[in-house]
């Protein structure tokens, strides 16, 4: 075995390490950076439920599926956690736990039929699953409170510290965001998400290399519902109030749409993605009328004027700017992103 | 239930079955010929429906010519779209035309609001009064409305049997690689067939609009209707789309009178689920990976 | 690639240029001192229009002070100026434009609209101790004693009801039975709970009420269910002009004669257009059309010319920033938030466009909070749109 | 006892019989031949084995096991993978990773193990890595390991697909049509390769319209058309059936 055969596998340890460590001092740093202006806080925060949404999306998205119904799954876990706080009285703590264990049950026991769909047969079979789930909370009005929704999810306490506090909080949701993309991110890395995508390659070949593909479909469905549900039970958590319309398709569909822009072949897709364009949409907001038409036409250019989304830009400078030879990994993300036909 | 009370949930269902089916039969087209997700099909049926507004309620031009006129408008407004903005994305990941569609829904539903004002419109029945029949009421202007939305499907269906656009279309569905082989100019059939699409949506959107009311907000009401009805239906095909339209007509009409509104919603998405997890490509669709 | 740098670039430039007008304040206002006035409304989305018509309102009504001279506190004169973030109709970002608000702009007062913008509002505004005056129909609970800084400035369907049913009962002596059709949401629960009281108070029998989704394209299968029960009137609301209007095409098409009330903001000429001459008896409290005083008519020709349309509801509105000005002058501050909603309270204007306008509620809610006024309501006879009646709401004692 | 034995197996498509009743059996160690004209079920065939159709009707036996109902990655486990006839790789992978991916079975691949990245799952990769090397220099590949799949010439592609499906370290190989598309020098190489990995004592089972091929390197040659066996033998014996000629219609110069 040679040299660069060994990088392929290890991928230089130390210094992915080293800049997962520089963003996370950075990530911590930051309220003191700005003087914890309050706003800002919340706006990062924002951001974060974003990343998490996007980015467990995206792993459903690398065994080549898109789930409209993750936010119906982000909804279940809010439900289950305000319910654990509000008729328990046990703090998100618990509600985090079983909103992602409630979650992962129902994901799988959904995904089994579910799996059977394709490409927009499946768009659509998961769209119903998320609307159901999110016509069932308000169906059942006695239970799940209703369309009124359900108010003072009160954020916890953990000791002296209360997270009632934007900062406190800020960390809180910041530990969710550093766990769920790693988590992804490893799994990405691994034998597992070369598992992922070469069922999203071509499922027929990888089943005849003895992969059994509805059992990693249905596992990263799971997984992936999983970890939107515990997005959502922080988010219940951080708003103090939920109701259905939280979480219908529209919410799937911006997590969509920050992976879209943010690049479908790599798991900083979808943390790119999610941060610019929460960004932009709160620049935007002083246009008033004009905000979602512009968003949607920053939308549109980014489609068809950066096919490889934002995380094909270094690579694209790189590969143009300073006319370095072109590496592998490269020529991956630029082919569109998985886009057939460019060659 | 009366016998009264049957004769009026079946009318309805039949009408609604048929509206429903003209408003998914432009997108069954779009999605069968180009393969790629038009979901912004709701707002051109928005903007078809303005279209008849301003001519026959603001400019007081004839009903039937602004009908005509504002299929033919967005005809060019469709083939103007394909050629602009989904053409380049042709063979490319699904994904991205339905980013492009999502963003020109948001584009033109909020134009819609700042260039037609946010206020509800209406557009002026063509034919009223009714009928008492069987102890039901049969309002002549659905009658009508469900007659033309059966004509138009009929229409598109023999355009696609017996015609030689129509044959070159579902040659190209069906394999375009072949097709082009075969001297079909691929890239024509796609415009032709995105404007047709577009055309047939924004006739259902008229006679909608006539029907009910406009607003810019309303595209997306018809976006899931459709949605429901293609997938349902199967990809592609015109019989699917109007099975399925009967199937969410009579949901709404029957679930809605017996049991509530919210009940028939439900009802409505457990069945599409329940049907493609039987027939994971629709009623009458083709495979598509 | 050079696209790709061009694209760059060009993002670049917008969110800078973005960023810089994000922080509000336009140059040439710094010089004035002004009292900012945050705005958190649909200026998108399915509940836009209302979300318009109370931003141009407060607008207009900002611009006609300040053209005045602006707002009298103390011995100094105030500019008002209007920060306005569009929050889509949506909880979650109705609750980002409060802190925005709150937090940055650092204002004091905020105008909401629609229910879910307004529910998401409160939670940040109240314990920061920020005035809020929004119209907002549902959400019951969270309003009276509990939400001090919390005004209703527009009447509720409940307020409505003691002035249209008088007119109603009245016009249409005959009427023993009565239907409720509303949204499946908080606003039509609560304005049915608002209804089912109004029909007790003017002894007219309830056959219950029929709810229908946002996403309903068709309203017959609802109606005719509703007519199953054999209502002598129907009652919608809170229901856009649309839906309303819908709702009476299926109704008369299927065989429905008597009136059709809708305490829903909405114009006649919206229903006309949409049902034609099956829009007879159709009554519709609330707003006034065809201006009758100078005021009125004044009003009516500024939004024409400044907004190129006058959506009628926003008339309704209009009077909050004149009631807010003058509570500013009363009070003689505008930093004690406390005192000026204590001013608010006894704030009573004569010639708005909704004729005497002043707060109310003592009795029925526990705080002087809703906003209560002349009551044009409108009727829909040999179709034509015509003023009807003009009363101001007939409050039960002790309200 | 045959290495994979076909009793009666029927597939048919609604009206549409593409194998009627067909029976017979691989030995272990051999190379078959499965040939017929175009339609003849071969590829249908194929499909039935490793387990993407259910056959309507008939059993088959691998190693005196039953595998009728097993989908491919149960067929896959016991031993048995093919290659396809339209060149099928993950086409934005790289060569090596393409052959690691086929190495799943025997990678000990363990989820947790993957995810926390402990030693001995490393260890594993690195195992799993020489093995897939190993298989690339045998096939000739080594030097484009790190080329993406989809940028190989159509030669190596299909080097690549049977690549893949050695690192499975399968027991019975189906290839299906490995030198369509080649030149004469390059599908000399692959009947030498397809003899050596024979003689690594993998069986295989192969389709092929290139007779040049099938008589040069098969031991056993089974004929099918119309879904039907009408001979079975060694190449001579083909070469001389009257019914092989009836069913390639003047195909004289073909079975030459």
């Amino acid at each position: 075995m040679n040299e660069k055969s060994k990088t392929l596998l290890r991928n230089r340890p130390s210094l992915v390490v080293l800049l997962w460590l520089a963003g996370i001092a950075l990530l911590l740093a930051f309220p003191f950076l700005i003087n914890q202006e309050r706003y800002i806080l919340h706006v990062a925060i924002v951001v974060f439920f974003n990343i998490c949404l996007a980015t467990s999306m995206w792993l459903i998205w690398s065994l080549g599926f898109v789930s409209f119904a993750h936010a119906g799954f982000m909804g279940i876990g809010a439900y289950t956690s305000a319910l654990f706080f509000l008729r328990l009285g046990l703090p998100l703590w618990f509600g985090v736990i079983a909103g992602a264990l409630v979650g992962a049950l129902i994901a799988m026991v959904v995904s089994l039929p579910l799996m059977r769909t394709r490409a927009v047969y499946f768009f659509m079979a998961s769209w119903a699953v998320g609307e159901v789930i999110k016509r069932i909370f308000a169906y059942y009005r006695g239970f799940f409170g209703g369309w009124e929704g359900l108010f003072r999810i009160m954020p916890p306490k953990l000791g002296p510290l209360d997270f009632a506090n934007r900062t406190a909080y800020y960390y809180l949701a910041m530990v969710l965001m550093v766990l769920i993309v790693l988590v992804v991110y490893r799994l990405n890395k691994t034998r597992t998400g070369w598992i992922f995508w070469s069922i999203h390659e071509a499922e027929v070949l990888s089943s005849h290399v003895g992969i059994h593909a509805l059992k990693y479909k249905v596992a990263a469905f799971t997984i992936a519902s999983a970890l939107a549900a515990m997005t959502g039970a922080l988010y219940a958590h951080y708003h103090t109030y939920i109701n259905p319309k939280s979480f219908d398709i529209w919410t799937s569909e911006f997590a969509l749409v920050h992976i879209i822009v943010g690049g479908l072949s790599t798991a900083a897709g979808p943390v790119l993605g999610a941060v610019f364009l929460t960004i932009i949409d709160e620049l935007l907001r002083p246009t008033e009328f004009y905000r979602i038409v512009i968003f949607g036409v920053i939308l549109i250019l980014t489609v068809l004027f950066l096919p490889g989304g934002l995380e094909s830009i270094p690579k694209r400078l790189r590969l143009r700017l300073w006319k370095l030879p072109e590496d592998k990994d490269t020529q991956k993300s630029i082919a569109g992103a998985f886009g057939k036909g460019r060659k | 239930m009366t016998l009264q009370l049957t004769v009026q949930m079946a009318i309805t269902g039949v009408t609604l079955g048929l509206i429903y089916g003209l408003i998914a039969i432009g997108l069954t087209l779009i999605f069968g010929v180009m393969r790629i997700i038009q979901y912004a099909h709701g707002e051109i049926y928005m903007l078809g429906a303005y279209f008849l507004y301003y001519w026959f309620d603001k400019w007081h031009l004839p009903y039937w010519a602004g009908f005509v006129m504002s299929a033919v408008v967005i005809f060019f407004f469709g083939a103007g779209l394909q050629l602009l903005l989904f053409r380049p994305l042709h063979g490319k990941d699904m994904l991205y035309s339905l980013a492009v569609s999502l963003a020109l829904i948001f584009i033109i539903s909020s134009a819609g609001i700042i260039a037609f004002g946010a206020v509800i419109r209406g557009i002026s029945s063509f034919v009223t009064g009714q009928i008492r029949i069987a102890g039901a009421e049969w309002t002549f202007e659905r009658m009508v409305i469900a007659g033309i939305s059966l004509v138009l499907i009929i229409a598109l269906w023999f355009l696609l049997q017996r015609t030689k656009i129509g044959l070159a279309m579902r040659a190209v569905a069906e394999d375009p690689e072949t097709s082009s082989l075969q001297g079909i100019n691929n890239r024509r059939i796609h415009w032709v067939a995105m404007g047709l699409g577009s055309a047939l949506s924004a006739m259902a959107g008229c006679l909608m609009g006539t029907l009910m009311f406009i607003v810019p907000s309303m595209g997306f009401l018809a976006t899931i209707k459709a949605f429901m009805i293609v997938i349902m239906g199967g990809l592609g095909s015109v019989p699917g789309a109007l099975v399925g339209g009967f199937v969410i007509g009579f949901i709404d009409s029957f679930l809605t009178t017996l049991a509530t509104s919210e009940l028939a919603y439900i009802i409505g998405f457990v069945t599409i689920f329940v049907i493609l997890v039987f027939k994971p490509s629709g009623l009458f669709g083709q495979a598509w990976e | 690639m050079r696209r790709a740098l061009l694209f760059v670039a060009g993002l670049l430039v917008l969110l800078i240029a973005f960023g810089a007008c994000s922080r509000g304040t336009p140059s040439g206002m710094i010089q004035d001192k002004v009292i900012k006035i945050g705005g958190a409304v649909p200026l998108t989305g399915a509940v836009a229009y209302w979300g318009i018509c109370t931003d141009q309102a407060w607008k207009d009504g900002a611009e006609v002070i300040n053209a005045r001279g602006g707002v009298k506190v103390g011995n100094q004169n105030y500019k008002l100026q209007i920060i306005t973030y569009d929050h889509k109709g949506s909880t979650p970002d109705a609750q980002t434009v409060t802190k925005r608000l709150i937090e940055q702009d650092k204002v004091k007062y905020i105008y909401n609209q629609a229910a879910a913008g307004t529910i998401g509002m409160l939670e940040i505004s109240e314990p920061a101790k920020v005035l809020t005056s929004v119209a907002c129909w549902g959400y019951l609970e969270h309003y009276g004693k509990d939400f001090p800084y919390h005004f209703r400035s527009e009447m509720s369907d409940y307020e409505q009801g003691f002035a249209y049913m008088p007119f109603v009962k009245t016009k249409y002596p005959g009427i023993k039975k009565a239907a409720f059709l509303g949204p499946d949401d908080k606003d039509g629960y609560d304005c049915y709970y608002s209804y089912q009281r109004l029909m007790k108070y003017y002894d007219v029998q309830d056959l219950g009420v029929e709810y229908f989704q946002w996403e309903t394209t068709d309203f017959y299968p609802l109606v005719t269910k509703t007519l199953q029960k054999k209502p002598d009137m129907i009652i919608t609301s809170p229901t856009p002009p649309g839906i309303t209007a819908s709702i009476v095409k299926a109704a008369r098409e299927l065989g429905f004669k008597g009136p059709v009330v809708s305490p829903g903001a909405s114009e006649t000429k919206t229903i006309l257009e949409v049902c034609g001459e099956q829009a007879d008896g159709v009554v519709l409290p609330v707003t006034l059309e065809t201006p009758q005083t100078q005021s009125q008519k004044d009003l009516a020709e500024r939004f024409k010319k400044r907004f190129g349309e006058f959506n009628l509801y926003a008339g309704n509105l209009s009077w909050w920033v004149y009631a807010l000005a003058e509570a500013f002058t009363v009070a003689g501050t505008f930093e004690d938030t406390t005192k000026v909603a204590d001013a608010l309270e006894d704030v009573v204007l004569k010639d708005t466009y909704v004729g005497t306008a002043r707060y109310a509620g003592e009795g029925a809610y526990g705080i002087k909070r809703q906003g209560v006024y002349d009551c044009y309501t409108m009727l829909i006879e040999d179709q034509k749109g015509f003023l009807a009646d003009v009363r101001f709401p007939e409050l039960p004692p002790g309200y | 006892m045959a290495l994979l034995d076909i009793q009666k197996v029927s597939m048919h498509f609604g009206g549409l019989k593409a194998i009627r009743e067909l029976d017979f059996a691989v030995q272990q160690g051999e190379i078959r031949g499965l040939i017929g004209p175009n339609g003849a079920g071969k590829t249908t065939l194929f499909n039935v084995i490793s387990g993407i159709y259910l056959p309507t009707r008939g059993r088959f036996f691998f190693q005196g096991q039953d595998i009728t109902r097993l989908r491919p990655h149960g067929t896959a486990k016991l031993g048995i993978i093919r290659t396809f006839q339209a060149i099928t790789l993950f086409k934005h992978f790289s060569v090596l990773r393409n052959v690691m991916v086929g190495c799943h079975l025997h990678s000990h691949y363990s989820f947790f193990g993957s995810l926390l990245g402990t030693p001995n799952s490393l260890r594993h990769e690195r195992e799993n890595e020489a093995r897939s090397m190993e298989i690339l220099e045998f096939m000739g590949l080594a030097r484009y390991k790190d080329e993406l799949a989809m940028n190989l010439p159509h030669g190596h592609q299909r080097a690549l697909g049977i690549s893949i499906a050695l690192a499975g370290q399968p027991s019975l190989l189906m290839l299906d049509e490995p030198v369509t598309g080649m030149n004469p020098e390059e599908s000399a190489a692959m009947m030498k390769l397809i003899q050596k990995i024979r003689d690594r004592g993998i069986t295989i089972l192969l389709i092929e319209h290139d007779m040049k091929v099938v008589m040069g390197i098969c031991e056993r040659i089974t004929v099918l058309n119309f879904g039907e066996k009408i001979a079975e033998g060694t190449p001579e014996e083909i070469r001389k059936d009257p019914d092989v000629h009836e069913a390639y219609l003047g195909g004289e110069h073909y079975v030459a």
